[in-house]
Parts: C-alpha cells; structure tokens; sequence
C-alpha cells in the first residue's frame, strides 16, 4: 500500500523529514500499526515515536484514533497536540 | 464564513465593517484577538514561529465554522490565524462573530476559541530571549474548556 | 481602566492598541461592539437617540468596571458608550477587556454588557422610518442576564 | 427639605421638564413618598407616575428602591428601566 506520511512539529524535527512516500506492508492495517511499523525503521523514527501516546494522527486530512483503518487513506500525518489560537 | 491562514497582520476594523456590511439587523459583534505574550511565567520571550498542516487546517476551521453556525443564529462569522515568524506583542489568532443579540456572538466566539485551540493544526515553538527553542505543550484546559460545549445549548 | 461617554464614533483597533500597551502578559483580548441594528422585528429604523444622565452614567460605568476587574485577573478594561443621534449600522458601545488567557478576557466582557444593560443610565428612543418615535422597552431578558453572575466564579 | 429632582426619557417627556428644585414637605421621608407627592403636583406629573410601578429612582446618583430615605440626600432622578448597550 502506497501512503503519503506527513510529521509536524517536533514529530518532523525527531524524524528529520516533513513528509515521506513510502509503500507500506499489507499487515500494517491501522493507524496504531503505522505509527509502530514507522518506528521501526531507523533510529530516528524511533526516537520520534517513543512518545506514541502524546502523538495524534489524521488520515486525509481528518483527525484519526490510532484504531482507524487505513483502507482507502493516502494520507496520514503524525503531530504533538495542537496548540494554535 | 470567512477563513484565513496566512503570514500577514490582520485588520480588526476592517474584519468588523465587513461583517457589519452583510445584514443590517446586526446588533452585537464580538472579537477576539489571540497574542503573542512578551513574557509568560517570568520568562522572556524574543519570538514565536506557528507552523501548520497546510490543506487540514483550512478544512478544521471551516469545519468548526460550520458547527458555530448550525448552532447560533449568526449573521457572519470570520476566522483568521496568522503563521511563520512572530514578534513579542503579535496578532496570532482573530475570530469576529456578528448576530442580533449579544449572547450568540459571546457564545459563538469563545465556542470557535474553544474549538480552534483544540482541534486546528497549528504548533507554536516559543524562542526564549537567550536563543533557545521548545515547542509549546498543549494545556489541559483547553481541554476541559472544549467539555462545555457537550451539551445542547439552552 | 477607562469610561467615556460621548457622542464621537470610536475606534476598535485604537482601544484595542491601546490596552495592548499596558503589559506584555497580554494574550487575550475580547471586544463587544454593540450596533444600531436597520431593521428589527421587521420594522426599519430611521434613527435612534440615546439619552443619559450626565454623572451618574459615569459612576455607574466605573462602577461596574470595578467589580469586574475584582473578579477577573485582567490587564485592562475599556468601556465607551455613544450618546445622542444614532444612525442605523452604527456604533453604539464599546467594551473591551484584555487578560493573560481568554477565558478571563470573554467572562469579563460578557459580564460588563450584561451590567452596562441593567444598571447604567441610558434611554434609547427609536425613530422609525415613517417619522414616529418610541423609547425602547427594557427587555426582561437582560434581568435574567445579570443573574447568570449572582454566584463567584468558578 | 430642598431637592433637586431629575427626570429622564419618557418620564421627561411626560412631567414636560428635565429638572425641578423643589421644597419638599417634611412627611415625604421615602423615595416612595416623593413619588407620591409629586404625582399630585400637576396634571403632567399625576400622568408621568401613572406607571410608578415601572419607574425607577436614584438618589445622588445612586439606584434607589422606593423605600431608600430622603436624609441627607440632594438631588433624586426618576426615570424608566434603562436600556442602554
């Protein structure tokens, strides 16, 4: 499966990158799978992620529990807590 | 109906004149201006940088938008959040809401906050005066804020 | 910390500008404008003339400025009301508040207005578009208003 | 006693003037009381406190129920609920 990943804020200092195409294995089937899955592919993921509690998601621009499924998403982003206004 | 993400300093006078402009039974019109604090818990600020989702911010404030005015009966509602680099003493945020009578556009603005601060994807990174950066925590009570609006409105 | 009456228009960005200046814990700033609406009930208004009684509108506004800024943790308060002839689509009264988070800044606002309508001594006498004038009857509800505040904040 | 008594809106407009110093009898000891006494001074004033139960009193430029004390007040103002903001 073929995902856009965006990270924002600290997730993307930690990461190093904004934003990844990256092709996903077929048994990564949620949004909690992802965010494990992602953390295991360098030390910098890891590291961005071993908070994953305090990470919030979207999937196509649309604010998504880790339980989400990712059938039909492009797009799933990963950010701290919003702190706008 | 109004939703702006952007760089550039907002005018409050204008965004009042033209909600005023749209109904000429008006009555209340209620702002609130959102702004970068030169110092807060005694520290020092020299800066503040807003990022932001670009395309999901866009959809959250209209979305919270739509839910202030299915809601309360408003006649206008505007939201603007400033992004990028910004000084000590700043605009961040201006939400203008306009209705017939007060307690709408009271109501309807500190709901837009409330929202906004809770569900809008925007981050600050504070810079303290000596030169260091953190990204601001998210506060517990703009959670607890976000709980009033549970119920229906009376 | 300020209370004018007058018949000049005013100026948000300058009152809000103006409360800006006094701290740099500012982070919240909430303005009411209140509007002489062109058409309510169906009816059209051609005007609207604002009576008060010189001094004791004074007292009564710092009055209940006062009480506000007891119960509020606020960094300024601005409260201008407009007296004599009044065009439909214009300025009425202006309140504006400014604290160090919002909640304190939207409170503080709404229960300016809601005192300003029950105590402070103005009359309003609309002039409809076929030439008759009637004072404006107190509305029960700005009573029910006011005892929203009757117990201490929370 | 000598009083100063304001009138304002439709109050005014009904008793015909804004303001009257009158030498007040030393039985009307309330703002009730006064209320009363003034109703039988004219023709306009018995009309303008035909409604006394909707107008409203200050006493020195304070609000003042209908019970308040005249003592060591100067100036009493009647007029109706206001409706300013």
């Amino acid at each position: 499966m073929k995902l856009t990943i965006k990270y924002f804020a600290w997730v993307r200092e930690k990461v190093g990158v904004g934003e990844e195409q990256l092709d996903v294995p077929d048994d990564v089937t949620t949004v909690g799978d992802l965010a494990a899955w992602l953390a295991t592919r360098s030390e910098a993921h890891a590291n961005a992620f071993a908070r994953a509690d305090v990470i919030r998601a979207a999937c196509d621009q649309t604010h998504a529990p880790p339980t989400a499924p990712l059938a039909n998403v492009s797009e799933v982003a990963f950010f701290p807590p919003v702190t706008g206004g | 109906m109004t939703v702006r993400v952007q760089n550039e300093d907002f005018d409050v006078n204008a965004e009042i004149d033209a909600l005023r402009g749209l109904s000429d039974e008006i009555g209340a019109i209620v702002t609130f201006t959102g702004t970068v604090r030169g110092r807060a818990n005694g520290e020092s600020l020299s800066a503040m940088t807003l990022e932001h989702y670009p395309g999901m911010t866009e959809r959250e404030l209209a979305r919270v938008e739509a839910m202030a005015l299915e809601r309360w009966p408003l006649q206008g509602t505007t939201i603007i959040h400033r992004i990028g680099e910004l000084e000590p003493g700043a605009n961040i945020v201006l939400v203008v809401t306009a209705s017939r009578h007060r307690q709408a556009a009271f109501d309807a603005a500190a709901f837009l906050m409330d929202y906004l601060k809770t569900s809008a994807t925007f981050w600050k990174k504070e810079a303290a005066a000596d030169g260091s950066g953190s990204w601001v925590d998210a506060r517990e009570s703009d959670d607890e804020a976000l709980a009033r609006w549970a119920d229906p409105p009376a």
